[in-house]
């Protein structure tokens, strides 16, 4: 059974790779970091495999919940980020450019 | 035996919901769309995995292992409340950037209707 | 500029590596780090001295517990530092840029505030966990007050910064950054009034209801408190900072 | 009483992380369990005129909403799934933005409802404005799913019952 964590393990992390390249290629920045939330939630899980493999899955899981918080807290602190960069655009008023343009 | 088939199963289900989202991730067209494999992808094969490791955590019954598959629920029940809202917030901020919109006909229209 | 840029990083990184090849292989026995008597010390007695099962927090916080103190002050003076480069009064940050004030006002967005709503007492709770159980599982003062930290950057995101001010203004953040640290030396200084050393928890069982062993354990967890206190405060006096350019009014 | 029930609310969860019964550190659960109910209880329930039937009705009917979402996350991922390894071309790919209006009235009901729509078949809430909800969907078949008023019904059965809002 330890093996197939390991295994899992690998595979999840091989993952990742198809998801680097996204990063790397990404047109716009916003591409980017949707790739680094999604590494951060295979992150989370292979946390917990790890703990299970080492057999000290109760640390792990504190771990894995503080990583799966700030992955949360990053994006939102991103999302947030990217308004101030363009305050000037909202749900009301995109629908005003789209007609005038 | 029975929490370690039901564990091998449940991973490998999750692991190939894994693979749709980093294919989507990297096929899809649009921003909108690639959006869509990252955020949903990922709430069902992490709920799907850490359920087969928590059961698989069940199989020799003991209170602390009771505690230990409850925290790794806790965690599966953290990120299906937290997915959806950073999924809302980082397509929202793209929107509002002005990402382009993807369809199928007219490979350059502006976002809109 | 770049390219030197680039070849400097790359010199670095072969001046690093080649370092590595220096280094006792993993796991030696007989490297220096394991050889020396001390580290024995730490693995076999440290249960027996302090009822502490996890020996990384004994190490920090009651055998070098002294470091540990001024890494909080080093924490302090982080934040006082940023502080002090970033605050100004608004009015005179206007007069020296000569730029108008944006008034960049988001109304809360409901979803992502029903969510954090929901999230942050809980957040909150697993912090507070954190500290608790430092002596138990990994974590402790430094882990736990950033949770706690970011529980109110949080909410400083979820609504803006006036939300997370009106709940802990900068004067209290200010005050529990200092108690943090008062708690810590005043531990040492209650072992020194005590009549023993700074810092040397065993003689607190006079004053705790406990036997030597477990006074060391009960005081690295009120030392830890303090760490605590500190970390939250200057984890939220930072992003505060930061994020509004120094004068609390402008958000992230 | 409101303090009451988010203080053993609370608790429970403490218990959870905890997983340790000695004395001390029952203790040290229920003191930080009292700080965190103190500061920070106000931001739980944001109605709180409910009776306790209807609460009751709640917790019940929650789990089983959970279970019906759970359904359609699992549909969604294998829509995304079939999309995703579909060959070149991607002919099912038809991306639209759509509005919709809603007829739910507490916040924290169209919070469940923009959460779901995330969640279910290829459909995520872009923006939420009062009544009127911005979508982006990514196939027809999805598209005329959020349509619907299926899930807007279950929602306001669980969340809304006689609310006094």
């Amino acid at each position: 059974m330890e093996k197939f964590f390991i295994f899992t393990g690998i595979a999840i992390f091989a993952l990742m790779f198809p998801i680097v390249w996204r990063i790397i290629v990404g047109p716009t920045a916003i591409d980017r970091i949707v790739a680094v939330n999604v590494i951060g939630t295979k992150t989370t899980v292979l946390l917990v495999l790890i703990g299970m493999i080492y057999g000290r899955v109760e640390m792990f899981v504190d771990f894995a919940l503080t990583y799966a918080l700030l992955n949360f807290i990053g994006s939102l602190a991103v999302a947030r980020y990217f308004d101030r960069v363009n305050p000037n655009k909202n749900f009301a008023n995109s629908e005003a450019k789209e007609q005038e343009s | 035996m029975i929490p370690a088939t039901i564990c091998v199963v449940l991973v490998c289900i999750g692991f190939l919901f894994f693979i749709g989202g980093a294919a989507g991730i990297i096929r899809f067209p649009d921003f909108y769309t690639r959006m869509h494999a990252a955020g949903k992808g990922d709430t069902m094969s992490v709920f799907l995995i850490l359920m087969g490791l928590a059961t698989y955590q069940l199989a020799d019954f003991s209170l602390a292992n009771i505690l230990v598959a409850g925290k790794i629920l806790f965690i599966t029940i953290f990120i299906m409340w937290a997915s959806p809202t950073s999924t809302h917030a980082l397509i929202k901020a793209g929107f509002e950037e002005g990402q382009k919109l993807w369809t199928p006909d007219v490979e350059k229209e502006d976002s809109g209707e | 500029m770049k390219s030197f840029a680039l070849i400097t990083v790359i010199l670095t990184g072969w001046l690093l590596l080649s370092a590595v090849s220096d280094f006792p292989s993993w796991g030696d026995t007989e490297s220096p780090a394991n050889d020396y008597r001390l580290s024995q010390h730490y693995i076999t007695e440290t249960f027996p001295e302090s009822s502490v099962p996890n020996m990384v927090t004994a190490v920090l916080a009651d055998y070098r517990g002294y470091d540990t103190m001024f890494e909080t002050v080093v924490i302090f003076v982080a934040g006082i530092a940023i502080m002090s480069i970033l605050r100004r009064k608004p009015l005179d940050y206007l007069k020296d840029t000569g730029r108008e004030t944006r008034s960049y006002k988001k109304d809360p967005d409901l979803i992502i505030d029903t969510t954090c709503r929901l999230m942050i007492p809980i957040i909150q709770l697993f912090a507070l966990y954190v500290v608790a159980h430092g002596h138990h599982s990994p974590g402790g003062g430094f882990q736990g007050g950033v949770i706690f930290g970011a529980s109110f950057i949080l909410l400083a995101l979820s609504r803006d910064l006036q939300a997370a001010q009106r709940w802990v203004p900068e004067k209290r953040v200010l005050n529990l950054a200092g108690i943090g640290i008062l708690i810590y030396s005043g531990f040492g200084f209650a072992c020194m009034i005590l009549g023993s050393n700074f810092l040397d928890y065993e003689i607190l069982h006079k004053i705790m209801p406990a036997t030597p062993v477990e006074a060391r354990s009960h005081s690295m967890l009120g030392v830890e408190i303090g760490v605590a206190f500190t970390c939250t405060a200057i984890m939220f006096s930072i992003y505060s900072n930061l994020a509004s350019n120094g004068d609390m009014k402008e958000t992230l | 009483m409101y303090r009451l029930c988010i203080f053993l609310l609370l608790f429970g969860i403490w218990i959870i992380f905890s997983g340790q019964f000695d004395g001390f550190h029952i203790t040290l659960g229920i003191l930080s369990t009292a700080f965190i109910t103190a500061i920070s209880s106000n931001f739980f329930f944001e109605n709180r005129s409910h009776g306790v039937a209807n609460r009751l009705h709640q917790i019940i009917r929650i789990p089983w909403y959970l279970v019906w979402m759970l359904y359609q996350i699992w549909l969604s991922n294998i829509h995304i799934l079939r999309l995703a390894l579909s060959p070149i071309g991607m002919p099912e790919v038809e991306p639209k933005l759509v509005r919709i209006k809603t007829n739910l009235k507490t916040d924290f009901g169209r919070w469940m409802l923009a959460n779901s729509i995330t969640l279910t078949p290829g459909t995520i809430t872009i923006d939420i404005k009062d009544d009127e909800l911005l979508i982006h969907s990514i196939s027809n078949l999805t598209t005329e799913g959020v349509e619907g008023d299926d899930m807007e019904r279950k929602i306001a059965a669980i969340f809304e019952r006689e609310t006094t809002n």
